[in-house]
């Protein structure tokens, strides 16, 4: 029996940690969020570098056969540094790929992924859930719009969600017409996608298995934003002066703060949990990405605006690097649908 | 109890709506006489008395006699007529108050007039930066030169600080004494040479506020407000200003209102999202606490109406409003779903969908840090309010 | 325009409250509560005295002919004070009678009840609402059966609701029995009434106002319990020293009394708007009394809660009156039916 | 990660099971004789290691090395077949660890031994009147007189407070030292005539807690844990076990599933209130928090089982705990509706309806207050968990 990370894991995590400090430090995220340029790729370089590209991916085509509890790792990781590019998306696709029957596709994209030669997308579509997807197919050929899809001017191929609850690869070209949107994230540009007919090529991994990995990534993703966001508190009440005393002196605060470790660090197991129960295939492994991802997606958000609220001023000002995390906490939410809608998967899983 | 008005105030009503159809047209003026335009009707307007009413005649206002029902007519009146009311800003809130109480008859006719017609707009020189709500711990240094004084320092958190043609300012000018006995209250002219100024961007994108830079900026010793050394309590006027203005009833309702037409517009499961249970819960739940807050604000104002000093639910206010925004940015947040993933368009602009209620969002979180954080408030209400024993680590 | 009360108004809560002090102490509260007895019938009759039973009844059967805003401000010092008896219940029948057009049943019933010669209590039964009241009536006979009906065995007469929404009056008597229930409120005990064909006086009067009475004197009496137990907390915080100062003075309990506070003080204004409504007939008045009802039944269980753990060990006993309080706050908000009920009426009168 | 316990434990576990079929008969033993057949089967399970595992031998322990995995197993094992486990209470919780660590040789023979056997139960004399969570403010006295120490006091909230046999106390035995050396940890026993004792009715009716109050009594000067003035520091070991034994995922995963079930057999609008959007909702957010916290204790006790020292989510399991059945009360409270004006039956009685919710909706507020308040332990999470700088007011 073991629940904690093991020594390893924690070397992963800290390698992942220490290549964003340093290709992603808080200037560069700055002229990304006050720049054009869709994700930051020097970054995005180095993590594929890293090997993030390919963690779920067999070794045969490059990747570590490793599970999604390590994908979820870095994910939190990537959270706490405000990756920019489709990570998520990176290794869903990924996945969905691996898990179909169609060894031209693994050939074909499965070594690109893993080294981060390709850069994948999700392309989902309607309101997330496989049963809503609306992108239609004719043949190989599929069509229709798509919004939020993140990266996606950059991206070499999407994973596109289509009626009926299918995936399917399209990959960037002329029948593909990309819509940029304004993103409240400007660490995550998203784009409206248009397929005109493209040439898709038909997936058959089960898309609830694909949409269970990206709904636990991006509550990884969430923990690892809320720990920011709790540790600048942490440091900042830890070094702030008024009326000549630490403002972490203050019980008020120091309560307040307090509060936000209890949302934050409980919620890491809960994560974890979610991670090792689809690694096993447990029963409860649907429900318990719905879970995560709502209650995640809800801590986020409150850790962002208490993060905030005990800045005072300061927090509340662009160049301050919280409103970077604090933008991602509400688009997070909003991302693959919000926590009310996971919830009630939850409580239809469980025959409520 | 009688919300209405009673029969003198209404007749008064009709003698202001009267005034507004012939003095306020609008739609008759050209757009590049309208400034002149707004400024003659306001010239009208105080004199008739609805405007300007604080302030006596010998300095360009109307000088009327405390009636907190006849001024509430007159906003109603002329905000149905979307008629323009006093120049706004920190000048009218907080500078004429300080200078009405405490400036010398010189200062009086050297500002009051200006700050009424627009010309002068005032910037508030209290916070620095790492001062925060300890507002007493001023770096910002003025030294005596003859007639006087030379600052040097830094400002932070100045509304409308782009627009400002002066300051009203704290100093430190006694390096020697204890932290509030060392302070002056200084005006000064932002038209010279060492003022350097810079917006602040916020989270939202904007910007409303101003850091400022002094570097041996001078102004004159008779700008100075009160005595040497006590501009910690002449600044303690002000600050109350402030505060009773913040609150607002009515722009609490209208957000609401808001929220329920934004229920009814946004389609959930196929239907208005007003018909989900767990919406209509929500906005019932908000609205007992909108309620609360809008008949306080009525039980306020009947305490000003009377002359009787206000309840303590005065000092909830503002921390009732910030509770209250937030509620309601929370649950436009769980309703524009998918939206909050698009930056909202700047206000003002066409074809702003649901995702502007992200400015409400970001909006209700500057709430709790403008005009004193939350938790300051707290410390209000608990001490001033309830009579709990005072925090000695709070400063005097 | 006035929205504060008259020197008048505070001089009856006042008279109240020093009545109360006086016939029902703490000491008597205690009695009550351990004992057997139905309610305090010395502070009942001394409340009576006072004129509480014909406050909103005409003068000519000896009411005072006042509105409901003064009934409600009655019930509120009633809640500060613990009261036993059925208060709304009197007033309410008391106006059930008097709006309806039945001349013997005022003769026969208002003196008594201004007096409080006669002790009337409500028997509305099934789900509180009168579109659910279930007691049958045929002919001037009624039978049915109604749980939670106050202080039923001291009673001489009910206001029952009928099936269909009328009200009807029943004198207590050989076809009403009562069986006494266990209540968790022990200053408001509770029976379920049946009523076998009882001989009953039919009302014509609306009893939608008559219950909109009622949940707005519940909301009264709600918010002097919530006021009660936050002024007991705030003397405890101010006497009781800990650490060599008064608890009071550490910030985070502070900042839990002030937030104390600003559930009950704002509410004050809410209570009286919605009697006001009523009084001047409004268009929102029924709307009003249904948010007030909610939204004072959930700050007084909140403000229980708060003050029982603002206290400690201490306010956890049965010994320390806020034991008392504690529990009228679980069981007004359960009492003519639950927050979630009143705010979905509320919803459908703004006809969402 | 692997929630398995591996192939070594899961073969331990059978010979649990092996040994409880034949060890275990409860149904075989008449009522008289029920008393002595669990003692019997207790020593048995001492023998095997099974119970009382980090007591010596010598003092009739089983003196096994620490395995938290085995120690689950047996816990599962024995819960399964519904088998007695250790004495519980005060005295195995607090006393022993403090004697094993601080006693004499003396003092471990003549107490440890009946403290198992639960001829012992031992009443906690830490808090008094006043005291709150500032236990280091104790008054009882005791007054060395030869051999023997004079208690004269009063202590409070004692939890077994009727049935216990001795007692473990603070009492100031230093007048003039300062507070927190002052203090000497003491037991003694409640069978003086000097000792009157008080239950304490709560809020639930019920009276779990003991006042008692303390004329002359004495005990031996041998029965002294650790130096004289030593006492705070001698308690401090002893509270750290009350803590680590108070959260249990297990309780908290039945409590939720009671309401599961509560909202399954509830009516509302014609259907069970589990088809009630507004209840749903509330489930599934509780839920996420009850998941977090079963996991968070398989991270403690996975951290405890290698050995490792636990991660901070440790210090914040209580309060957790503490809110999450504050949740569930609140989500209990709208469920049982009008069941909520009835006074619960005490439990264990027959017919006991939806209104025994009452007890949880009381008991989540004892949580809050039991074994230190919840502000103390946002104390703790700041300062030992976050490193946020400690306050000087509360104290050493």
């Amino acid at each position: 029996m073991r629940f904690h990370l093991s020594e390893e894991q924690g070397a992963i995590q800290d390698a992942i940690r220490g290549t964003l400090a340093d290709s992603l430090p808080s200037e560069k995220l700055h002229k990304l969020i006050d720049g054009e340029a869709e994700f930051d790729r020097e970054s995005w370089d180095a993590l594929m570098a890293l090997g993030l590209g390919g963690l779920m991916l067999p070794e045969q085509y490059g990747g570590s056969d490793l599970g999604l509890l390590d994908a979820a790792l870095s994910a939190e990781v990537g959270g706490e540094g405000a990756v920019s590019g489709p990570l998520i998306g990176q290794i869903a696709t990924g996945l969905a790929i691996a898990e179909s029957d169609d060894d031209d596709a693994k050939s074909a994209w499965l070594p690109k992924l893993a080294t981060g030669d390709a850069v994948a997308t999700l392309a989902f579509g309607r309101d997330w859930l496989p049963e809503s997807w609306d992108v239609s197919a004719v043949g190989n050929r599929v069509s229709g719009s798509v919004r939020f899809v993140q990266a996606a001017t950059m991206a070499d191929v999407y994973l596109v969600g289509l009626a009926g609850g299918k995936l399917a690869l399209v990959e960037a070209g002329e029948h593909v017409e990309v819509q940029p949107l304004e993103s409240f994230d400007r660490t995550r540009r998203q784009s409206t996608v248009i397929f005109n007919s493209a040439p898709a090529t038909l997936l058959s991994a089960d898309s609830g298995r694909i949409f269970d990995v990206a709904l636990i990534l991006a509550a990884a993703d969430a923990l690892g934003g809320a720990q920011k966001a709790l540790d600048m508190t942490v440091a900042y009440a830890k070094e702030r002066e008024q009326f000549g005393q630490p403002i972490g002196q203050f019980q008020a605060l120091k309560h307040q703060i307090a509060q936000m470790a209890l949302e934050v660090e409980p919620a890491r197991a809960l994560v974890w949990y979610a991670a090792y129960a689809f690694d096993k295939g447990l029963d409860d492994a649907r429900r318990a990405a719905a879970i995560a991802n709502a209650h995640l997606s809800d801590r986020f958000v409150s850790i962002g605006r208490a993060a905030v609220a005990a800045h005072g001023g300061i927090g509340y000002t662009w160049e301050y690097d919280l409103s970077i995390w604090f933008r991602r906490s509400i688009y997070s939410r909003a991302y693959l649908g919000g926590p009310a809608v996971h919830r009630e998967r939850a409580a239809q899983l469980a025959n409520w | 109890m009688d919300l209405s008005y009673g029969e003198e105030n209404e007749s008064y009503r009709k003698d202001v709506r009267e005034f507004l159809k012939v003095a306020w047209n609008p739609a008759s003026v050209e757009k590049p006489a309208m400034k002149a335009y707004i400024a003659g009707f306001r010239e009208k307007a105080t004199g008739k008395g609805y405007l300007y009413r604080a302030i006596p005649r010998e300095f360009g206002g109307s000088q009327q006699p405390v009636d907190v029902l006849k001024a509430q007519v007159i906003r109603e009146e002329f905000a149905r007529a979307r008629a323009p009311m006093e120049v706004g800003g920190n000048g009218m809130n907080m500078v004429v108050p300080t200078l009405l109480e405490r400036g010398t008859q010189e200062q009086k006719e050297q500002f009051i007039r200006k700050t009424m017609s627009g010309e002068y707009i005032w910037g508030q020189g209290y916070s620095e930066p790492g001062s925060g709500s300890d507002l007493a711990s001023v770096r910002t240094k003025a030294v005596l030169d003859g007639d006087k004084w030379v600052i040097n320092g830094q400002k932070i958190w100045t509304s409308q600080g782009m627009d400002a043609t002066h300051m009203f300012m704290l100093a430190r000018t006694e390096a020697d004494a204890p932290k509030h006995a060392g302070i002056t209250y200084l005006l000064l002219s932002l038209d010279h040479p060492g003022v350097t100024r810079q917006p602040i961007k916020q989270i939202t994108g904007g910007a409303t506020f101003c850091e400022f830079f002094f570097e041996d900026v001078t102004t004159p010793v008779a700008w100075q407000i009160g005595d040497r050394g006590d501009g910690w309590n002449v600044s303690k006027t002000t600050l109350k200003h402030e505060r009773a203005s913040i609150g607002s009833a009515d722009m609490l309702g209208h957000q609401f209102a808001q929220l329920v037409k934004l229920a009814k517009e946004t389609q959930r499961n196929g239907q208005p999202a007003i018909k989900d249970p767990l919406v209509r819960d929500a906005l019932v739940r908000i609205e007992g606490w909108v309620l609360a807050h809008r008949y306080s604000s009525y039980r306020l104002f009947s305490h000003a109406a009377a002359g009787d000093p206000p309840p303590s639910v005065g000092l909830m206010m503002k921390l009732l409003l910030t509770e209250i925004g937030h509620d309601i940015a929370l649950t436009a947040e769980d309703m524009i779903g998918d939206e909050a993933m698009l930056e909202p368009a700047p206000p003002g602009t066409r074809g702003r969908g649901p995702e502007k209620w992200l400015d409400q969002i970001m909006g209700s979180l500057g709430n709790s840090i403008a005009g004193g954080t939350t938790n300051i408030q707290r410390n209000i209400i608990g001490e001033r309010g309830l009579g709990l024993p005072r925090d000695p680590a709070m400063g005097a």
